[in-house]
């Protein structure tokens, strides 16, 4: 079960899939954690915008 | 980008800063939020507005081609239509499609949110707009899962990066090749506006500080956190140019004073401060009129907020605002409608001798600039404020 | 129901979802069909690359 | 744009597409085309060139800085893996995650079609890769539906064409300040590949031709069309530069010359020409040793491939195409890594002296240009190509 249920998560403003959640299946990281964690954050803070966009008009 | 046109985008640029910062520039400043007019001027229908983000931009580039003004009115477009037609989104109607081509778009209100989804909201507000806001408003999401529902988020997030993707690239050649900034950087909304406009509706938020006061307090504390962060990745963390903050339930007199204090006010004056902690200023743009609640919007830090005066008593804001935070506004759109030339500019020149003497003041209209604009009258603001104007 | 099934839809090269699937459902259109056929088009393509493209490596 | 660096550009492409034609320009083209050697030239780790996008850029342009060529290069990576990450995408290991940050990525081949989905896949394609095929191939689509499948259909999305859009927006940069042109616009596959290589893998592929022929045949006559459609798509319609073919499973032995015949070449034919009928001309990139296949592809229409060489005989490719259609390569990989700088000069030379006299020639490497190559050796093909390739 790989779905994220209602308060199992963390879910600040700007994020779907907190980093926290996903890193331990890409273990072991074997370069740059942080290159990999900011690109991650950085499409993650998009999906959320996505999200809140039909909210914000 | 040649020297000429960085030089005027900084001649520009400084000018408008400088009043934003309540300081007194060469000039004047001019900044014009204008919307379908820009699709008139050019020659475009409203429809090719809407449609073709090509026609969308040039719209825009006329008019800085054609009047002197300080900053980049932006594309004329608030939402690009193939985006809102690839999902299905429902709640607004477009030119060309559902209305005649040259109609302004309309909103369609209903309580996307139900009463009983408050718990849900406020326990995970962003699942929440996946997993039950975006099935009801969008209709090719109407079953999650289904390949119709699949491909509806594929486009949809695709066609938001393409449209913001193109607006950036605008600015970028409104600097270079016209000297232009734009006026605002990124958009947020006060939370009360978050909760009542698109999800609960005004029927359904009224009846809501009546029925469930503690639901609406909780989701609005909730969506203080989510509107900052709106605000800062909106702008893309710039800094310099006003974050716009369009104002809608808090008017007067769509709640009453205690309503105001309780439910719209406390969690707004946070997200200012939230974002001005990080160095973004608001564009408090305050549609109808806020002249009971100056007091209160004066509590805010200094310069925090640029003060946009539609139909609040200019004076009044003026007195009580003025030198603590830049003002901005007030020609009336119906002036700029219905009136004449010589009536602009003698209300342009009346703005200057009252509030612009000691900075801290922009020339715009009272509201957005529509189809219904007269050239000539949008001609008249910006030459007697350039002519007039001169510090 | 508004699922697509296999064989009811003649899903050509670079559609998922054909405009005459969808065309239906904004009628009345009251202004220039053309540009939103176009525009449909457009972004109909996109999603089909996006499919195919984890495919044509 | 300068219009010094528009000449330049004019330049280049002019020479590139003359001899394209199978015409002589005033030199020998050079196109050389490079992935991870940009990265180790620029000093950047191969992690850097998968994750961060501005570097993968930043490494083709040093290049084009540096050496003297006719094509561009393009950023030096396939793939953007953080568009990967974000839907959990199985069949690539990239370096710095999975492998050490300079490591080659790797392709983790699998069945990812299963044999009992051959007729879905022939009814409806398109459905078929959303349905079954990406379930099974993005983690974080595992469940369709569910919320992290729906973020990861946005996320997958948004990626594409923010990766896409850099690219676009660094080719136009090449060209305004660099005066550069690409080499190819766009990619398109065999239909045996496409089923080959991601759906069924090597040992699929070659059970499938002895147990369900029939089904094979049916699934590549489906593909055609697709195929073309992909090529031109990703193209964006450009008819100037060569669409890109990168070819696996044709080269030989991997097929017997009775299974080329009937399942790799008719639809890989019908795909060159149903390109070329829209003016797309394909860069025919093969891969390995062609040899015994030449008399087959000088079937095409003349000038519709630019064929080029790796490991396949040039001395028969000359004979066989030479005339007909432009030839491109092949300076040896194995060469370039550990060769002397002298010798790629003789190489080339040599190269120049048989092949390139009637025009119609494009000096490359062999194969794609990877870690290993060796400076000198670079430079040394393109001096020597430069100072003896003028006609």
């Amino acid at each position: 079960m790989t779905e994220i249920n209602k308060g199992e998560v963390n879910r600040l403003p700007g994020t779907t899939v907190p980093w926290n959640e996903i890193v331990e299946k890409m273990e072991p990281i074997q370069g740059n954690r942080d290159m990999i964690k900011a690109e991650w954050e950085k499409l993650d803070a998009f999906a959320y915008i996505y999200l809140w966009w039909w909210v914000q008009r | 980008m040649s020297s000429q046109m960085e030089k005027a985008y900084q001649e520009r640029l400084n000018r408008y800063v400088t009043a934003l910062n309540v300081g007194k520039p060469d000039k004047v400043p001019i900044r014009l939020q204008i919307s379908e007019f820009s699709a008139k001027y050019a020659g475009f229908t409203l429809q090719e507005i809407y449609y073709d983000a090509e026609k969308n931009i040039a719209a825009a580039t006329k008019l800085i081609q054609d009047f002197d003004m300080d900053t980049c009115p932006g594309a004329p477009n608030l939402w690009w239509a193939p985006l809102h037609d690839a999902v299905g989104a429902k709640y607004l109607k477009f030119a060309g499609r559902d209305l005649e081509e040259n109609r302004q778009f309309q909103y369609v209100e209903e309580e996307y949110m139900k009463p009983e989804d408050y718990d849900a909201f406020i326990a995970d507000p962003t699942k929440w707009i996946m997993d039950c806001l975006l099935p009801r408003i969008h209709e090719e999401f109407a079953e999650p899962g289904s390949f119709r529902a699949n491909m509806a988020l594929v486009k949809g997030a695709a066609a938001m990066v393409m449209d913001t993707g193109a607006k950036a690239q605008a600015a970028q050649m409104w600097r270079e090749q016209y000297g232009y900034p734009t006026s605002i950087a990124g958009m947020h909304k006060a939370p009360f506006d978050t909760l009542g406009d698109v999800l609960r509706a005004l029927r359904g938020i009224m009846i809501d500080l009546r029925k469930r006061p503690d639901k609406v307090l909780a989701a609005l504390d909730v969506l203080v956190d989510h509107n900052i962060f709106y605000g800062m990745a909106t702008s893309g963390g710039n800094t310099t140019l006003p974050n716009f903050l369009p104002l809608h339930r808090g008017a007067y007199p769509f709640l009453n004073e205690k309503q105001w204090d309780t439910f719209y006010w406390p969690t707004l004056k946070k997200v200012i401060e939230g974002l001005w902690e990080k160095g973004i200023r608001t564009m408090f743009y305050a549609e109808g009129n806020w002249t009971p609640y100056l007091e209160k919007i004066a509590e805010l830090p200094d310069k925090s907020i640029v003060f946009h005066v539609d139909q609040t008593d200019i004076d009044k804001a003026h007195k009580i605002l003025g030198g603590r935070f830049c003002i901005s506004g007030n020609v009336p759109n119906t002036l700029l409608s219905y009136g004449k030339p010589e009536e602009v500019s003698d209300y342009c020149k009346r703005l200057i001798d009252n509030y612009a003497a000691d900075g801290g003041f922009i020339m715009d209209a009272a509201g957005v600039i529509q189809y219904d604009a007269k050239v000539e009258n949008i001609r008249a603001l910006v030459e007697t404020t350039r002519e007039y104007g001169v510090y």
